[in-house]
């Protein structure tokens, strides 16, 4: 086995396990969590096939998962303060949690 | 190589361990720290994959700043106990 | 030729509203200010004229290309115009300037506004992003914008139930986006490209070209909200303020619509099966009913005009079976491609315009129950007469935009030999009359217990009805002028499919 | 299934089990898709070698970041520019009072006060040397923010107290401005001249750095000291 092809499927095994986590786990902040899971498992695989092309490392891949990871925090951040916002206004989150 | 692979394994298997803890724990500060350890080792992959443009982001942006920024929401959502709601402006729509 | 160059104003279609976003971000103390906007939209509108008057006149009647930065595919990024490039650009734009101008009233509040027009400019250059859009990872990078400058859009109500519903349509938005992401990963592994016409040529029914597919449908069938992925959007749509409202219902569904549609009939069309193309025609068939019930059933007009959304998406989606499988890479045109972008345009003036009026009723009234709206239409005429033109559009009554489109469906439909989808648009068109005139039957009628001037509505300022009223407009002068835009339609698609069709025809 | 905010209920077994295999099958599926089409197709990297001489820059990564596809870079920091403006705080009047002052430690001021240049001068490091080697403008912008965020750990300054707005829109401004401008002279959106391509990615980078920095520590200022904002302008919670 090669090691981008290790690495895809590492990648890909990540994105499946981030988008579990965004389905099923109870809190909202684990989901924000598993959004970003999910982000790094397609940069694995974007990363992986850069690698596939050694000794040559193809830069094009490495540039889209720079511009992922920024624009994965920016998503991240505005998510954050929906949740915080949110929960300000409410007096009980249980209470709405059902809605 | 077998060391070679003896590295990659572990690394591969360590950020997929990470990520389900970190997913499937109940107790989310320990969930943020398990995803900020995931960063970091996310960070050494990038690294050894000879992306070190990336690696360095990664771990400014993606562990740190990301990490940051969940502590600080998860603090909020701890000790905000949120029971100022006004009614003005918040049902108008509901 | 002249000095004017069609492709060299295609960056400023990106540029422009950019520095708008800029300006109106760094002058937003300045609250006299609020009408420039309003300019900088009569500036795009005069652009994507512009931009489309070239193109109508391009001898060539071909696409257009334009490469960023001197570099060109697969190195650099290239930006594209065919005819349904240039008719959502100018959709756009014309929606953008109306719905401007009616924000410059509705956004009165400073720091509301102070949000907006940035937020509403980014949105604008994301817009036209994606329709001028050539190469896959961009478009990732232009969804992103798309995507947070609604849900930012969105929360700008404030409250609860929009807070929650711009959360929901965030994380749904960023699992679309991160769908899309793995899908173009897997294509740069496969072909070592991202420009979508090297893609087109290369790609080849394999199973890594599938399962981008897949991923890359799943991603954008996730923000265009087709059926049983459309839980999030009439919470969005229905808690927006009311130009968001417009703007996601006929623009923001239709951008990634749009991409579909690129994908499926034009770069990846070679991995495509018509097994897939007819699943995506019945999900759609399924969204004209279950939408439409789902407004009929629906306790607020907002409500009501959202689920209307979902329903009119259907629509959108007999666009896969219809076309058909494309022997080569022939280009997005002909008779079907025409009625569902012709469907699109009509929409979007209509369900403007509906959301617009359903917006000035709910300022109006300080609600939109329409259990308590009895006799509204004596309060506000004109809001109310264009929710009216604009339901008729929907429903399909001449003479209107929405008509022509279901005829030229129709029409598709039948040329195509699969007349079942009739009984879809048929049936769909029967039940928007059931939610239409369920809303027009208790705005006429007065209730028993009415207390008529027991509170004192306010006064709105006169630009809300007539913004609605003008789109309601429009979306009747489309009905007169359905040649024009369908000649558009076909620039971009090569001579001999059009001989084609004109035989079939 | 995006519905809760915040409750602690987990979905119903049966659920889990269904969503958990079909996550499984479509990953299973996906690793197949993957293993069974063989090696990867050639990339861009003999384009990108071929073209590096004449993008003004020879680290390749920051050549397609700035050169080869600024466009994608423009638009990412219009990105970010979204989420500031949708979270930049509007109202400086209610600005955080804070009644119970961060007590800070003499030592850890002592020792912010040290690293803070540090960090500062590593974050312009970083972006001057992105042109040759690892680095670039969202590294060195990131570690500036975290030297912002460190002095506001230490109290040493309050995020409010910046001229944000500038700051923030920067970026984007000189990014457009500079592309519009090498247009008029070449003939192409964002194609700069090759004699000055470094200095005007440079200067493009630069510009981003101070918006990116700027932008991410509003973003953490808005989460860790809670400042009302927009519409809800009124719902601060009480200084208690």
């Amino acid at each position: 086995m090669t090691q981008d092809l290790f690495y895809s499927i590492c990648g890909i095994a990540l994105f499946g396990i981030g988008l579990y986590g965004l389905l099923i786990p109870p809190h909202i902040l684990q989901k924000i969590l598993a959004v970003n899971v999910m982000g790094t498992g397609v940069f694995m695989v974007l990363i992986a096939t850069a690698q596939s092309r050694a000794p040559a490392i193809d830069p094009v891949p490495h540039a889209m998962v720079l511009t992922g990871i920024v624009v994965a925090v920016a998503g991240t951040a505005l998510a954050l303060s929906l949740v915080c916002r949110i929960y300000a206004l409410s007096d009980d989150t249980e209470q709405d949690a059902g809605r | 190589m077998p060391i070679d692979m003896t590295i990659d394994f572990t690394l591969g298997a360590g950020v997929l361990v990470l990520a389900w803890l970190s997913l499937s724990t109940t107790n989310l500060f320990k969930a943020i720290v398990l995803f900020i350890s995931l960063g970091l080792l996310v960070t050494i992959t990038w690294a050894r994959l000879g992306a070190v443009d990336v690696a360095i982001a990664e771990a400014a942006i993606g562990a740190g700043l990301t990490g940051a920024l969940l502590l600080a929401a998860w603090r909020r959502l701890r000790t905000v106990p949120g029971n100022t709601r006004r009614k003005a402006g918040d049902n108008h729509v509901s | 030729m002249s000095g004017l160059s069609l492709p060299a104003l295609l960056p400023w279609l990106v540029g422009l509203p950019l520095l708008a976003a800029a300006a109106s971000f760094a002058g937003q103390r300045w609250v006299a200010g609020r009408w420039l906007n309003a300019v900088g939209a009569a500036a795009q509108l005069a652009l994507a004229v512009l931009v489309l008057w070239l193109l109508a006149a391009g001898d060539s009647g071909l696409g257009q290309r334009y490469t960023l930065g001197g570099w060109g595919a697969p190195l650099g990024i290239d930006l594209y115009i065919d005819g349904f490039a240039g008719l959502m650009i100018a959709i756009t734009a014309a929606l953008g300037f109306v719905l401007s101008l009616y924000s410059c009233s509705y956004f009165t509040e400073p720091d509301q506004a102070a949000r907006f027009w940035p937020l509403w400019w980014l949105l604008m250059v994301a817009l036209n992003a994606v329709f001028l859009a050539a190469d896959a990872f961009n478009i990732y990078v232009t969804l992103e914008i798309l995507g947070l400058a609604a849900v930012a859009l969105v929360a700008l109500q404030g409250g609860r139930p929009a807070l929650q519903a711009a959360l929901r349509y965030l994380l749904v938005g960023l699992l679309g986006s991160l769908c899309y992401l793995l899908g173009v990963a897997l294509l740069y592994r496969a072909y070592g490209t991202l420009d979508l016409a090297q893609l087109g040529q290369l790609v080849h029914a394999a199973p890594l070209s599938w399962a981008a597919l897949g991923l890359i449908t799943v991603g954008l069938l996730l923000k265009t909200a087709l059926l049983p992925l459309h839980f999030w959007l009439p919470p969005a749509h229905a808690n927006a303020p009311a130009p968001v409202s417009a703007a996601l219902s006929a623009l923001v569904v239709k951008a990634s619509f749009y991409l579909l549609a690129r994908f499926w009939l034009e770069t990846l069309s070679a991995a495509t099966t018509a097994q897939g193309l007819q699943v995506l025609g019945v999900l759609g068939a399924a969204a004209v009913l279950v939408g439409s019930i789902q407004a009929i059933r629906a306790q607020r007009l907002k409500l009501i005009v959202a689920y209307s959304t979902v329903a009119q998406l259907g629509y959108l989606f007999l666009l896969f079976p219809l076309f058909g499988r494309p022997s080569d890479t022939a280009g997005l045109g002909g008779a079907v491609v025409d009625a569902v972008a012709y469907f699109i345009i009509a929409h979007a003036c209509a369900k403007a315009a509906m959301f617009l009026a359903a917006g000035n009723i709910q300022r109006a009234a300080g609600h939109d129950d329409i259990s308590r709206l009895h006799g509204i239409a004596r309060r506000q005429p004109l809001s109310l007469f264009a929710f009216a033109i604009a339901g008729a559009s929907l429903i399909g009554l001449p003479p209107s935009g929405g008509f022509v489109a279901k005829w030229l469906l129709l029409n598709a439909a039948i040329d195509a030999g699969q007349w079942w989808w009739l009984i879809t648009v048929i049936a769909g068109g029967l039940l928007a009359a059931v939610y239409v005139f369920r809303v027009l039957n208790l705005a006429f009628t007065d209730s028993a217990e009415q207390p008529p001037a027991a509170e004192a509505q306010p006064v709105l300022p006169r630009l809300l009805p007539l913004g609605a009223f003008a789109l309601a407009i429009i979306t009747v002068l489309l009905g007169f002028n359905a040649l024009w835009v369908l000649e558009v339609l076909d620039i971009g698609v090569p001579p001999l499919q059009l001989a084609a069709d004109g035989e079939a025809l | 299934m995006f519905r809760e905010l915040n409750s602690n209920a987990a979905p119903p077994a049966g659920l889990r089990i269904v969503c958990a295999l079909a996550i499984v099958g479509l990953t299973l599926a996906l690793i197949a898709a993957v293993v069974v089409s063989g090696p990867a197709a050639p990339g861009l990297q003999a384009a990108v070698a071929a073209a590096l001489p004449h993008s003004g820059v020879e680290n390749p990564v920051t050549a397609v970041l700035l050169n080869f596809r600024s466009y994608d870079t423009l638009l990412e920091i219009a990105v970010l520019f979204v989420v500031a403006v949708a979270t930049l705080p509007l109202r400086r009047a209610v600005a955080p009072q804070r009644t119970e002052a961060v007590a800070v430690e003499p030592v850890l001021a002592a020792l912010v006060k040290l690293l803070v240049p540090l960090v500062v001068l590593t974050g312009g490091y970083l972006l001057w040397v992105g042109a040759y080697a690892p680095g670039g403008a969202f590294q060195a912008g990131a570690l500036l923010a975290g030297a912002g965020v460190l002095l506001s750990l230490a109290g040493g300054f309050s995020l409010a107290a910046l001229p944000a707005r500038p700051l923030l829109v920067v970026g984007l401004v000189v990014f457009t401005a500079v592309a519009a401008a090498v247009g008029a002279i070449t003939g192409a959106f964002l194609q700069y001249p090759v004699a000055a391509a470094g200095v005007l990615i440079l200067v493009i980078e630069a510009a981003a750095t101070v918006s990116i920095a700027a932008t991410l520590l509003l973003l953490y200022g808005n989460l860790a000291e809670p400042v009302p904002s927009g519409p809800l302008a009124g719902t601060k919670e009480p200084a208690s």
